[in-house]
């Protein structure tokens, strides 16, 4: 039994996927394959009856994720089975239906596809033993009738009510989610069986309302109820099979089936009949007068779905065994009669071209045969006896008067249900007598006929059923009933008589007045006003729409609000966020953050107070003439120096050395920019801000300042002195920060240099191909400067031997490749800048992208011969020579990786000063504003006057 | 003989000292750029030669050795000035039109 | 000493955030110089401020903190100076190409700002 | 000797200095690509032994120069390391085949930016030591910069621009933190760092906790937290797809460093600062889920709406990681990869509209029917609903199990924001589709001739495998979960970690 | 008076009087007031740094500022070269 | 020989250079520096935008002697104009034209000249016949375009013809 349960929740998918692969195959053999599905499956139903009529749960479990609860099981009891049934012998209807009711316009492969996912997923809702799975499902069936609903999506009322049905009954399947897992915390398990055994620890539990409403939440929006219910007349703008499938039978049942599947977990408090009673009467009320005024056939018998689902939902409100059982017997009364009804409306539609039930009429003439089966369905529908809907209607009357609440809530639920008999038959007659009798229709195109016969068959079925349950219940429809509601009521299952006949008592009074009622409404509203003329507006739905409409409005507005693309923007929040995690501990705890911890200070000898100025004043100055950028640079060059110098006076030679080499190479790459860009900036921002920008930098600065003054008077309890002493026994280097950087923590120069490889390589690629017209242009020859030239060709050699000096030395001296490697390339830079990028490039002939790659492999290969001893990427090894003549050479392994550090950085150097150096003018423009006037520029900046 | 090469080193120290002084004061004091010029780039450089002169006696009294090395920054200041100088005088010059001199005098 | 150096990441701290904060690419540029100054004094006041023991091991000289400063963030400073100029390089070709492309340097709108009347701060050229 | 833990570094770098060798024109791109593939395959092989061995509950760890952990550079490859360092080995494989459908043909250097951003996650994802993660973050950064610009122009440049200065800041304020972390405790291994924490003198705390913040900082703002998400959705939106999709892990590396530094030096087990930061993270990652849903919402162009999508599943992933609890944990880890799969798939999916249709806006007046729709539609309706948390894939899977293991006191305002925000993306990420697949032309005229390109199968084929790496991890849940909920409670064993780390001897050296 | 002794003190004031020479360039380098004045301030600063370098080195009796005396020496010319070229033409590289 | 050792002045000038910085003259340091020396101006000779030939030698001590003669003298001249009041100093330019044609050897006079205090060459002029000198002091144009050509102009003509 297990895999027939596979099987049958199998069967639809496998045959949606064959249908979509299968889809130039003609039509009628698409839909035979299509109807595949349904059949077997009906089969497979079939052949599990015996045993669920016996009273057996029949089980199949898989695991899936069982680590959060979430298990395949599949449960078929007899409410899952009977809801089965339903799904798969309506979903067999109206696939024969879709087949000619189709145009050859429309995919039918397509349609059909959706239709079986749709009957999957829906199956699988019907036959989850496990809430998880079940909301899995749940949330499938939502997104399928988004496809269904939507297939017609050249038009916009499709493309509108796809997206409203998804978002309120998707929006609701969230609910639905939390709901769950709340019940899931509460019962330990998400197992339906062990759910449904839970129920008085659930009730109990103080999670129970939020677990019930957001449940609710799910199964109201799903079920169409009050004040969501507005989704599924806009749903209509779905092909006819798709809305007598959805909106009849199976979705929109959905939502009913899972009050009636949790109502023992879930039913039995005040709240829950308060709540349930209320809405589903609401409902019930509101669908069925908006019914009357509806035009359109379909948008008419969707209102009247609305009022049947809170008919529903009210009697599993009502909670009683009765109620209950009438609810079940309803779920299955209007599936049949309304699916059979939206086939009708879906063939007048079909042969007249319009919907609008004020263009038609007199149709019993035109098409006899349907227009009968259409005033059945009508009529069952309506309640009226020896059909079908008459029998729930009438258990629905007995309910509703029967209940033991309170008594302002008995007269509450029976005027409501008085009134339900009274609208429903209001517009059902509108139903009738406005398409099949009167006059008309008016205005067609075509004269409408009968349609094909193949397209009758299913609603022929569907009316004979109502009417051999409307008059033999008992013989009919009760054995699936019993296994319905007993499967739900278990031990609690009432006694009920399954007649058309009680004898004389208040329901059948009820029905009666329900009539009569309802025949004097229906005539009473058209005589006092003309009721073709009444324009409905669905308030919830305009109000859905605005809001919705409000939603992406505020969403863009907010979004452009907060994030609009601003640098400065993005930079304040940054330094900001940074500046409160910053400031924060120190402020909470000023004391002990910022303590005077008088034995750490230490004095400073006054040239170090001469570096403090030389190092603060031109950054200062820098501040204040920013806007003459070529100033500002000449000071952060100062700066710069001092920082150098103040690196040497601290003990740091290296770090001087590297900052002094980077500080030119970032000048020169500064210069050369500026040449393209404007040379100054104008002041934009207005007093307020700077003052506020000014204000952030202060506490930008101070708070740093703070945080590390204080950093600096705390003991110092560092790794480092461990380093200090292996350095030379272990790494064989005197200078302990060279050996850091190619040993200890060569990893980290290893990263460094492919920082700087790929630096040179985006530069590449940004100006590669890049034309750029220099902001302003000088005319004339460029100016000779041989002489500083032939000068540096006597200082280059030396610059060079020095740059090799420094890289042999850099482990026991100040020095390394880094540096090295910059050394060598600044004369260079300087012949760039006194000969000219051309005729330098023409004599050097150097390929700095190769010079990098060829560095990072040595860099490599030198970490990794090591690998090749055994011993870890990176180990430095130690080679003592004796040579002759030239005596001991030591050479540390160190050193092959350094000379990988100086080829990348000498490469990726050159590469950015060249390729910057050697920009192409643009083709449109020479300048951007124009040639420099040499006698008017400013002493002062070097700017031009504007 | 310590406190002779003592007393050289002292006189080298006090001449570069104030060379230093003098270029950096008539860097301050002189009011055009082209005097200003003057100053600094040479004496300067003379200044700092001088002291470094001294640097390597000095270490060499300490028993370090003879540094002959720290010469070379000398070697290397006295090719960079010119450039230096030159270059800074150019750009003056573009800057200061006014300052223009004419041009020099035809062949012969 | 301490002070010293505490004050000077703090000054360097607060222009470069303030030149971050301003609206062309070049200043936000110096900005970031500035703020790579800062940074780099900062990483190396975390192996404290000492004078004249550079880390070079010299022989029979105890290699402990008595005699030599602390290394490590020497050698961390070193990498945030490589690694900062690179992306300093990769910023400035990216403001080159921005006003290039786009005909401006504003670092939000390309919309050629007004320029509006300049005084010269600290007098015109001589 | 175990070389593992160290070739998801060293081989994209080796396959990135190839690709430079070979970028002469006589080679062509054939080779470049070959390059690629064959670095890509070997990282491919080096990931799943890595896999293999984390699986088995290995440690692998690497002491670079052979130095012990406390002097040198530590790889450690534990189970999350090898979590994140496979997610970038699966989605690069996937992003690096819709690059060779032309784009790395356009832009300079691609192959070996692309393998150097490699090299960038992957270190970033297994070093130990707190510096070295700067660096790899750097190497990271700055080879982004290089696929988000190569080949780029006009406005990208600008973008670009506030990427990178971002991103300098960022690290700058990183350097910050480093600077004082290193002046406080006196060292960078993270080991380390979680002892010398855990005895933390009382005058100290104030400052370490300024210190950490700031780091905390940095890495929401990689990772794109409110308010720090401003640069995502615009960067992303401009980058080539192929670049977009591989950058869907990078906010990721954000939030693994969050992770790393929570549970190492914010652990239970770090006195004075355990826990400190978590409850601002868990509020501050509640409020982007709302805004980032709101970002859905309000974008009127496909790849804004995805930088959205991504800056919305980093908040999801902040929200998991700062509940700490091992369960919500590793809920996050496998959210996360499903996050980076499907997002990457739908810059994909983008790029692929973009290139059949000119654009991906889903402005009404430009939206214009797709010819041949049918296959970018698909893949759009499972990409959509994975992404949004609708069943039955990873979204939903990943979120369900983040909820269920929500701790009660705090399930409030979770669910609350996530589902709400769940609900605003479904709506969002709806409008979308049906505007993109399902708009009849409105106004094509005005919208000018459509520039199409033809649609090439390999572009096709890559947003496909991703989307089969989200169906296949929506299958295969429960193992992945396993493993991902082991990973949880291994981050959660601080002491193990530390334990583990400082009794490493090296192979030859004293320890 | 010991020699020596004077030598160290002659040193110190050696260093003074660079330490104000460096004052006095910071001054030009601030107030200007051309632009070539800046940029003769730069250098004239890198160049007397080097003698403040030596003096320190002197003081400490260290030879370990030799390199970074080698490298100013070598490059405060090379800012004044790149700065002036700009002054001269904006393309520093033609 | 030119092919592999382009110019032998600049290899010895480079391994004194080098043995200086290393402060050894270890057989290895020769070694190596002799490499470099070797090395270097090959690949400096493709860096040479003008080739400038060097002459005799003989008068290079005798000019270094007078030249370290005039820095001193014109040094102390220039403290004291620099000291003093400023009023006393009448800075002007003046065109040196110029006899020797050899580029390193302008290049060496116009050096010379900036590095004697009091004197500045600020520009060469295209056809190289000309350098335009800025005097701090400047009472005899002619005076010093005299001394300039004789003290150093005519040795350096024979050091680079
Ligand atoms: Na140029
Ligand atoms: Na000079």
């Amino acid at each position: 039994m297990p895999q027939t349960l596979d099987l049958l929740l199998a069967l639809p998918f496998l045959l949606a996927a064959v249908v979509a692969a299968a889809h130039r195959l003609p039509r009628t053999v698409i839909a035979w394959i299509a109807a595949l599905a349904p059949l077997l499956g009906l089969a497979l139903l079939g052949a599990m009856t015996p045993a669920i009529l016996d009273g057996q749960v029949l089980h199949s479990r898989h695991l899936w994720l069982p680590r959060i609860g979430l298990e395949f099981t599949l449960r078929l009891d007899g409410f899952a089975w009977m809801f089965a049934m339903l799904v798969l012998a309506i979903g067999a209807l109206v696939i024969m239906y879709a087949r000619y009711y189709l145009s050859r316009n429309d995919s039918l492969p397509r349609l059909l596809a959706f239709l079986l996912l749709f009957m999957g997923a829906m199956l699988g809702v019907v036959i989850s033993g496990n809430l998880l799975l079940l909301s899995v499902f749940w949330e499938l069936t939502s997104l399928t009738s988004f496809l269904l609903i939507g297939f017609w999506s050249h038009r916009q009322d499709a493309r509108e009510g796809a997206r409203m049905a998804l978002v309120i009954t998707g929006g609701g399947g969230l609910a639905l989610l939390g709901g769950v897992l709340l019940i899931g915390r509460i019962v330990g398990s998400y197992d339906l069986d062990a759910v449904l055994a839970a129920g008085d620890a659930l009730r109990a539990s103080p999670l129970y309302p939020w677990a019930l409403y957001l449940v609710l939440g799910g199964i109201f929006t799903k079920s169409a109820q009050f004040p969501l219910h507005f989704w599924l007349p806009q749903a209509m703008a779905a092909p006819t099979p798709v809305s007598a499938y959805l909106h009849s039978a199976t979705m929109v049942k959905a939502g009913v089936f899972l009050l009636a599947r949790l109502h023992p977990a879930l039913a039995g408090t005040d709240l829950f009949f308060y709540t349930v009673c209320t809405i589903g009467a609401l409902t019930l009320l509101v669908g069925a007068w908006n019914a009357i005024f509806e035009h359109d056939l379909k948008g008419l018998l969707a209102y009247s779905t609305i009022s049947h689902l809170g008919l529903i939902t009210m009697l599993f409100g009502l909670g009683t065994p009765m109620a209950v059982v009438a609810g079940v017997f309803h779920i299955l009364n209007h599936a049949i009669f309304k699916c059979s009804l939206f086939m009708a409306a879906g063939i007048i539609d079909h042969e007249t071209g319009t919907r609008d039930i004020r263009k038609l009429g007199g149709l019993r003439r035109l098409m006899p045969f349907t227009s009968a089966l259409a005033i059945i369905a009508s009529l069952s529908m309506a309640g009226i006896p020896l059909l079908n809907g008459f029998l729930s209607k009438e258990m629905f009357f007995a309910a509703a008067i029967e209940t033991d609440a309170p008594l302002p809530m008995r007269i509450f639920t029976g005027i409501t249900a008085l009134l339900a008999g009274v609208l429903g038959v209001a517009y059902s007659l509108r139903f009738v007598y406005e398409s099949f009798f009167g006059d008309g229709p008016r205005g067609l195109d075509t004269l409408p006929h009968e349609p094909p016969r193949w397209m009758k068959i299913p609603v022929e079925v569907l009316v004979v059923l109502c009417v051999a349950v409307g008059i033999v219940p008992a013989l009919t429809v009760a054995p699936v009933l019993h296994a319905g509601a007993g499967a739900i009521l278990g031990s609690a299952m009432p006694e009920y008589d399954l007649a058309v006949w009680h004898g004389l008592n208040w329901p059948l009074a009820m029905s009666i007045a329900g009539i009569l009622g309802g025949v004097l409404l229906y005539f009473g509203l058209a005589r006092l006003l003309n009721l073709h003329a009444v324009v409905t507006r669905a308030i919830g739905r305009d109000l859905f729409t605005y809001n919705l409409e409000l939603l992406f409005v505020a969403g863009s507005r907010i979004t452009r609000a907060l994030a609009n693309g601003s640098l400065q923007r993005t930079l304040l929040w940054l330094v900001l966020s940074a500046l409160v995690v910053m400031a924060l501990p120190l402020l909470l705890d000023p004391g002990t953050a910022l303590a005077w911890n008088g034995g750490w200070r230490t004095p400073m000898q006054w040239p170090g107070w001469v570096l403090w100025l030389l190092m603060l004043v031109p950054a200062l100055t820098a501040l204040r003439l920013y806007r003459h950028r070529l100033l500002a640079v000449a000071c952060v060059s100062g700066t710069g120096l001092a920082v150098s110098l103040s690196f040497v006076f601290l003990s740091a030679p290296d770090l001087a050395l590297t900052q002094l080499m980077v500080d030119m190479v970032t000048l020169v790459l500064l210069l050369l920019a500026m040449n393209y860009l404007p040379e100054r900036s104008p002041r934009e921002t207005g007093l307020p801000r700077r003052l506020r920008d000014g204000a952030i930098a202060l506490v930008a600065g101070s708070v740093v300042g703070a945080l590390a003054w204080a950093m600096m008077l705390r003991p110092h309890d560092t790794i480092a002195v461990e380093m200090l002493q292996r350095s030379l026994p272990q790494a064989w280097g005197h200078n302990v920060v060279n050996v850091i950087l190619v040993d200890f923590r060569g990893f980290d120069t290893f990263g460094e240099i492919t920082v700087f490889a790929i630096a040179g390589l985006v530069v590449h690629a940004l100006l590669r191909r890049a034309r750029m017209a220099p902001e302003r242009h000088f005319d004339g020859p460029p100016v000779d400067l041989s002489m500083p030239a032939n000068l540096m060709q006597v200082l280059a050699p030396m610059v060079a031997a020095t740059s090799i000096y420094l890289y042999l030395r850099g482990h026991n001296a100040p020095g390394g490749g880094f540096i090295a490697g910059l050394v060598l390339a600044v004369p260079l830079l300087i012949q760039y800048v006194l000969q000219g990028a051309r005729s330098v490039e023409s004599r050097l002939g150097f390929d700095f992208i190769r010079t990098i790659g060829i560095g990072v492999v040595l860099a490599l290969a030198s970490g990794a011969a090591s690998m090749l001893l055994g011993a870890p990427f990176l180990t430095s090894g130690h080679l003592q020579l004796q040579l002759p003549l030239i005596g001991e050479l030591e050479l540390p392994s160190a050193m092959a990786f350094d000379t990988g550090v100086y080829l990348v950085v000498f490469g990726a150097a050159m590469l950015m000063l060249s390729m910057m150096g050697t920009i192409k003018g643009s083709r449109t423009r020479k300048t951007q504003r124009g040639v420099v006037d040499s006698s008017g520029r400013s002493a002062f900046t070097g700017e031009e006057p504007v | 003989m310590n406190a002779a090469i003592d007393l050289v080193l002292i006189a080298l120290l006090v001449a570069g000292s104030i060379f230093i002084l003098v270029g950096a004061l008539g860097l301050v004091k002189l009011s055009d750029v082209f005097r200003r010029l003057h100053a600094p780039t040479k004496s300067s450089t003379l200044g700092v030669g001088c002291v470094l002169l001294a640097s390597v006696g000095y270490h060499l009294l300490q028993g370090e050795g003879l540094q002959l090395r720290e010469l070379l920054i000398t070697v290397f200041l006295f090719i960079t000035a010119p450039i230096s100088a030159h270059l800074i005088g150019k750009a003056a010059l573009a800057l200061l039109p006014g300052h223009q001199p004419a041009p020099p005098p035809g062949d012969d | 000493m301490e002070l010293a150096l505490a004050t000077a990441i703090g000054v360097l701290t607060a222009v470069a955030v303030y030149l971050m904060l301003r609206a062309r690419s070049f200043d936000v540029i110096l900005g970031l110089t500035f703020l790579s100054y800062a940074t780099n004094l900062l990483i190396f006041a975390g192996g404290r401020p000492v004078v004249g023991k550079a880390p070079i091991i010299a022989d029979g000289v105890p290699a402990d903190l008595a005699h030599y400063t602390d290394p490590l963030p020497q050698a961390l400073v070193l990498t945030a100076i490589v690694i900062s100029f690179a992306m300093t390089a990769v910023s400035i070709v990216l403001a080159m190409r921005s006003r290039a492309d786009n005909g401006g340097d504003h670092v939000d709108a390309h919309d050629a700002a007004p320029e509006e009347a300049r005084s010269n701060p600290g007098g015109g050229g001589r | 000797m175990n070389h593992l833990p160290i070739l998801p570094v060293l081989i994209p770098m080796a396959g990135a200095a190839v690709s430079l060798m070979v970028e002469r024109r006589r080679f062509g791109a054939g080779v470049r690509r070959l390059v690629a593939w064959l670095s890509m395959a070997a990282l491919a092989a080096v990931v799943a032994m890595l896999v293999a061995d984390a699986a088995r509950g290995q440690v692998g760890t690497y002491l670079l120069g052979d130095w012990p952990a406390r002097l040198g550079i530590a790889l450690v490859a534990d189970r999350l390391s090898v979590w994140m360092v496979a997610v970038t080995t699966l989605l690069a494989a996937a992003s690096l085949l819709y690059a060779c459908s032309g784009w790395d043909r356009r832009a300079p250097h691609f192959h070996a930016l692309f393998q150097f951003q490699l090299m960038g996650l992957n270190g970033a994802f297994l070093t130990g030591d707190l510096f070295n993660l700067f660096v790899f973050f750097e190497v990271m950064l700055i080879a982004s910069y290089g696929l988000l610009l190569s080949g780029g122009r006009g406005l990208g440049m600008r973008n670009g621009f506030h990427y990178v200065v971002f991103n300098v800041t960022a690290s700058s304020l990183f350097l910050i933190a480093l600077g004082l972390i290193y002046g406080l405790l006196g060292t960078l291994n993270m080991a380390e760092l979680a002892v010398r924490i855990s005895q933390l003198p009382a005058a100290n705390v104030a400052l370490v906790k300024a210190a950490i913040g700031l780091l905390l900082v940095v890495f929401c703002a990689k990772a794109a937290l409110l308010p720090l998400y401003l640069w995502l959705p615009d960067t992303y939106a401009r980058a080539p797809a192929a670049v977009a999709a591989l950058f869907a892990v990078m906010t990721k590396v954000g939030l693994y460093a969050v992770l790393r530094v929570s549970t190492l030096l914010l652990g239970a087990g770090a006195g004075a600062l355990a826990g400190y930061g978590q409850s601002w993270l868990l509020v501050l990652g509640a409020a982007t889920l709302i805004v980032a849903a709101l970002g859905v919402l309000g974008s009127a162009r496909l790849p804004v709406m995805i930088g959205y999508l991504v800056v919305w599943s980093a908040a999801t992933l902040f929200v998991a990681f700062a509940l700490g609890e091992p369960g919500t944990v590793g809920a996050g880890l496998y959210y996360l990869a499903h996050s980076c799969f499907t997002t990457a798939a739908l810059f994909l999916i983008a790029g692929l509209i973009r290139r059949r249709h000119g654009s991906a806006d889903q402005d009404d007046s430009l939206a214009a029917a797709l010819p041949g729709r049918t296959w970018p539609g698909v893949l759009f309706l499972i990409a959509g609903v994975a992404v949004a948390g609708l069943p039955p894939l990873t979204g939903f899977l990943g979120k369900a199990a983040l909820l269920a293991a929500t701790p009660p006191s705090q399930v409030g305002l979770v669910w609350s924001t996530v589902l709400v925000s769940s609900l605003m993306v479904i709506i969002g990420v709806s409008r979308a589709g049906v505007r993109l697949f399902w708009q009849a032309p409105a106004r094509l005229e005005e919208a000018g001739p459509v520039r199409t390109a033809p649609a090439r199968p390999v572009a096709t084929i890559a947003a496909t495998v991703l989307l089969g790496y989200v169906v296949a991890m929506s299958v295969f849940a429960q193992p992945l979960l396993v493993y991902t909920d082991a990973t949880a409670r291994q981050l959660q064993d601080t002491a193990g970690y530390v334990d583990h780390l400082r009794g490493l001897a090296p192979a030859r050296r004293q320890p | 008076m010991n020699t020596t002794a004077l030598l160290d003190m002659t040193v110190t004031g050696a260093l003074g009087v660079a330490c104000l020479a460096l004052l006095l360039c910071l001054w030009r380098l601030v107030f200007g007031p051309t632009v070539s004045d800046r940029i003769l301030a730069l250098d004239t600063l890198s160049v007397t740094a080097i003698a403040v370098l030596m003096l320190w080195g002197m003081q400490l009796d260290s030879t370990v500022y030799f390199e970074a005396a080698l490298v100013i020496a070598m490059l405060g010319f090379g800012s004044t070269v790149v700065l002036s070229k700009f002054v001269l033409r904006r393309d520093i590289v033609e | 020989m030119r092919r592999w050792l382009p110019s032998p002045s600049l290899s010895v000038a480079l391994l004194v250079f080098w043995l200086l910085l290393n402060h050894s003259a270890s057989p290895g340091q020769v070694l190596l520096g002799a490499a470099l020396a070797l090395a270097i101006p090959l690949l400096a000779r493709r860096m040479d935008h003008e080739h400038c030939p060097t002459g005799s030698l003989r008068g290079v001590p005798r000019l270094a002697v007078v030249f370290a003669w005039d820095i001193i003298k014109s040094n102390l001249i220039v403290a004291a104009q620099v000291l003093g009041p400023e009023s006393r100093i009448r800075p002007g330019f003046v065109w040196v034209p110029l006899d020797i044609g050899n580029l390193r050897g302008i290049t060496v006079l116009a050096s010379m000249i900036s590095l004697t205090p009091g004197t500045l060459s600020v520009v060469l002029t295209d056809d190289r016949r000309h350098l335009l000198v800025h005097a701090l002091h400047l009472d005899d144009a002619d005076a010093l375009v005299r001394q300039i050509k004789t003290r150093y102009e005519t040795p350096l003509m024979e050091v680079f013809p």
